[in-house]
C-alpha cells in the first residue's frame, strides 16, 4: 500500500479505463476520487456501479460531466440525466439484477469463472446466456466482472490499508476491493496500525495500493 | 381507510414472529406502520441492514445509514450491517421470510411483473429478480386496477420478474392466493363483494364458496 | 432463535443425519454439542467438516465413537482413527479442496446452483466433473453444498442471535451457518442485545434457530 | 549449513515488500524465519488471518489463535482475521503473492505433486490445490532427492496437484526455474556443480552458460 494525494491517484487513471465504484445511491462512494475524475476530465469511462445515483450525487457526478461511456449497474431509475444518455445511445447500459452484480464482482476478485443463479431464469435477463442444470433446477450461467480499477470507500483506514466500514457504506465496497487490477481507498479516518481489532478488519491491508491522505 | 392502508394493514397481518421481511418502495414501506406492537419481526434494507427502525428524528440521521432509495434511516437495537454479497446471499439463499414488492401486473400463474415497461420505463431491476426468486414467500401490494383496468391479468404482457411465482397478491378489493398454476379469491376488502371482484379482475378466479372479508 | 439446552438440541437430530460442523483442526468447532451427540449416540451421520481434527478433539470425537458413515472433508491426515475408518470402508470420503469446499457450502447457502473454479483442473478432483469453458478458460462446475444441520461455535452470541467470533475460529462457521435447515450454535459468551455493534456482527440474528443456552 | 536452512534461507531472498505470503507445513514454514528484518511481508495462515507472528510465549498463547496444523501462533499489530471464503477468496483470486510449499515431485513442465501417494497416502489435499492454482506465485521448497532419487522427475508419476505449472523450485542442491513447459538451472547451493546437479536429476534441465551459487 502506498499513501498518495487524490490527484496522483487519479492521474493514473487513463481515458477509456474500466472502473467500479462503490457505493449505493452515493452512500460510501469515494466522492473526492470521482470530483477529482471530473476535474481531471476523465472519458468514455466505463464504469461499474450498482446505481447511477442522483445527479451531483456520487456516480451521479460522472453523468453530470457526460465522462461515462458504458454502465453496468442495477438500477439507473433516480437519474434522470443516466436515463436521458442511455436513451440518446451516449451511453451503454447493461442492467443486471443486483444479486447477479455483487456476485459477478465477487467471482471476479475471488478467481471464480461464474456462478449458478436462479435470478432471472425466464425473463429477459436469460437472453443469450448459458443455462445450466443441476439436480433438476435450471440456473443461468453469470460470469465474473473485472476491472481495472476499483474506487472504494472506507470508514477507517489504518497506516498498512486494513479497512473497515461504516452501517449501510459497506455495500459493495468490500467485494469491488477485491476485484480490480488496482485498488484505491479513501476513508473517512485514517488511524494508526492497531486501532482497528483484527476481527473487525473488513478489508484487509494486502488488497488496498493506493490510500488517499486526509486532510 | 385509504387503500394504501387497507393493503398496508392487510400484509402485516401475514407477518409472523421471528420472520426476516424485506420491504420494497411505496406501498410495501407502508407495511412496517401496521406490524402489531408485541411482534418482533425483523426488517432487511438490501443495501446492507437487518434491523431499520423509523425514520430517525430531526438532526439524528446519520449520512451513512440510509434505505435502498438513499433516505436516513434508523436501527434498532441487534441491528447488523455486511456487504451486499451477504444481503444478498441472505435473499437468494431463502433466508428472507417474506418479501413483499409493488406490482404492475400479475397474471393467473402468479408471475409478476414489476421492473419495465419497454419504450417507456426502464429504470432496471435492482433487487426485485432476486427477492422474488429467492425470498420464501413473495407478497404483492399493490392496486388492483389502475385506470380502470385490471392488474391482476390472465397473462402478464409486460417482461416477468422471475419465473417463480409469487404466493400472494394484496390490493385494495381483495386478497388472492397463488398456487399450482391457480389464483384463488381468499378475501375481499371491507365493503367490497365477490362480484364487484370478479368484475374488475382480468383473470380467471377460483371462488371458494365463503370469501370472507379482510379483517383490518 | 430460540435458547434450548444441548441435551434438546441435539435430540432433534436423527441418526444418519446430514450435519456440517464449523471449526479447523478442532478450532472453533462447538465441542458441547459434539460432546452431546457422543452422549446421545447419534449414528451413521453425514457428516461435512473440513477436517477430521485429532482423536479425542473436534469432529475427531466422532471418528472414535465410530458414528460416521460419510464425510466430506479437505484433510483427514492428523486423524490415524479417521483413516483407518476410510481404509476399512466403514466411512465413506469424500475429500474436496478446501477453497472448493467453501464456495460449493457458501453457494448451497446462498442459493446458488454451484460455481466455476479453476482448482482441481487436470487432477484427479476432475473426474466425473462438468467441465466448462469461459472465455477460453476451462473451470470445474462444483455445485452446492447443504445439510440438515449446521452445528456452529461462535465468540459472543446476543439474546437475539446475532453471533461473532474469534481470531481463527471464525473459519466455515458463519459460512455454515447459512447453508442448514437448522442452524444450532454454542457461544463462549452470550451478551445482552447492544453489545455487538452492528457493524461487527458476522452472523445476523435471523439465521440462528437455536442458541445453547449456557452455564 | 544443513539442507532445510539452505533451502528456507534462500526462499526468503524470492518475497519483496509487501508482499502476502503462505508457506505451507514443513520446510516451507522456516522461511519466516529468514526474512530480512526490514522487510515488510505479510504471512497468511488459510485457517483464516493474515500477519501471523511467531510462536507466542510461554503461557501467552489462546486457544483460538493457530495456524492450518492446530498449532498456536500469535499476530503482529495490524493482522486481520477473515472466514474460510475470504481466505480461499484471496487465494483463489490471486491476492497470495506468493506461496511456498513443499513437494513430492516436480516434473520438467513444472507440474507439481504433493497431495496423495495412491494406495500409501491419502490425507487430502487441503488447501494445496487452491494454492498452487491461484497464487501469483509458487515456490516448492524441498530436498532435491529422496533416498537417492531425484524428486525432481521427468513427468509426474503422482496424482497432480494443479495443470498451473509452478514458478520456481530451490532445493538443497539447485534453484530451477519453469517457463514455457521447460526446467532452467538457475542456481546452485554452496559446494555443489553443475554436473553434480544433473547427475542427481531426472528431469531435462536447461544450463545457461554461466549458473552462479547461492548467495546465502
Amino acid at each position: 500500500m502506498r499513501a498518495v494525494s487524490v490527484e496522483e491517484a487519479v492521474a493514473m487513471i487513463p481515458h477509456g479505463a474500466s472502473i467500479m465504484v462503490g457505493g449505493f445511491m452515493g452512500v460510501g462512494t469515494p466522492e473526492r476520487l470521482l470530483d477529482e475524475v471530473v476535474r481531471q476530465n476523465k472519458t468514455d469511462l466505463e464504469v461499474i456501479s450498482n446505481d447511477a445515483a442522483v445527479p451531483g450525487k456520487g456516480v451521479g457526478k460522472l453523468f453530470d460531466a457526460t465522462l461515462v461511456s458504458r454502465l453496468t449497474a442495477t438500477h439507473i431509475g433516480l437519474n434522470p440525466k443516466a436515463q436521458q444518455q442511455m436513451l440518446a445511445k451516449q451511453v451503454a447500459i447493461d442492467l443486471v439484477p443486483q444479486g447477479t452484480f455483487v456476485e459477478r464482482i465477487r467471482a471476479g476478485g475471488c478467481g471464480l469463472g461464474g456462478v449458478l443463479t436462479p435470478t432471472g431464469v425466464g425473463t429477459l435477463v436469460a437472453e443469450g446466456k448459458r443455462q445450466i442444470e443441476v439436480a433438476g433446477t435450471t440456473f443461468l450461467l453469470e460470469t465474473a466482472l473485472r476491472a481495472k480499477f476499483a474506487l472504494v470507500h472506507a470508514f477507517l483506514a489504518d497506516y498498512l490499508g486494513n479497512l473497515t466500514y461504516a452501517l449501510t457504506a459497506r455495500n459493495f465496497n468490500p467485494i469491488m476491493a477485491m476485484a480490480a487490477d488496482t485498488v484505491i481507498v479513501t476513508a473517512e479516518h485514517i488511524v494508526p496500525v492497531g486501532v482497528i481489532a483484527p476481527d473487525h478488519v473488513v478489508t484487509p491491508a494486502p488488497l488496498v495500493d493506493y490510500l488517499i491522505t486526509n486532510g | 381507510m385509504d387503500a394504501q392502508a387497507i393493503i398496508a394493514r392487510r400484509v402485516a397481518q401475514e407477518l409472523r414472529s421471528g420472520d426476516l421481511v424485506n420491504l420494497g418502495i411505496g406501498i410495501p414501506t407502508l407495511v412496517a406502520n401496521y406490524v402489531p406492537a408485541g411482534l418482533k419481526v425483523f426488517f432487511q434494507s438490501e443495501n446492507g441492514l437487518i434491523g431499520t427502525g423509523p425514520i430517525p428524528e430531526q438532526g439524528m440521521a446519520h449520512p451513512l445509514l440510509t434505505d435502498a432509495g438513499g433516505r436516513p434511516i434508523s436501527a434498532l437495537p441487534g441491528a447488523s450491517t455486511f456487504d451486499s454479497a451477504m444481503s444478498f446471499g441472505l435473499i437468494r439463499g431463502g433466508h428472507v421470510d417474506v418479501t413483499v414488492l409493488g406490482g404492475l401486473q400479475v397474471d393467473a400463474h402468479g408471475h409478476l411483473a414489476n421492473w419495465m415497461i419497454p419504450g417507456k420505463m426502464v429504470p432496471g431491476m435492482g433487487g426485485a429478480m432476486d427477492l422474488v426468486s429467492g425470498a420464501k414467500r413473495v407478497i404483492v401490494a399493490m392496486q388492483h386496477a389502475a385506470k380502470g383496468k385490471s392488474k391482476i391479468v390472465a397473462k402478464c404482457t409486460l417482461p416477468l420478474t422471475s419465473a417463480r411465482p409469487v404466493n400472494l397478491v394484496v390490493t385494495d378489493m381483495a386478497v388472492i392466493a397463488f398456487a399450482d398454476g391457480t389464483a384463488t379469491l381468499v378475501e375481499t376488502a371491507p365493503g367490497v363483494s365477490v362480484g364487484e371482484v370478479v368484475a374488475v379482475t382480468e383473470a380467471d378466479l377460483i371462488i371458494p364458496n365463503a370469501v370472507p372479508e379482510m379483517q383490518i
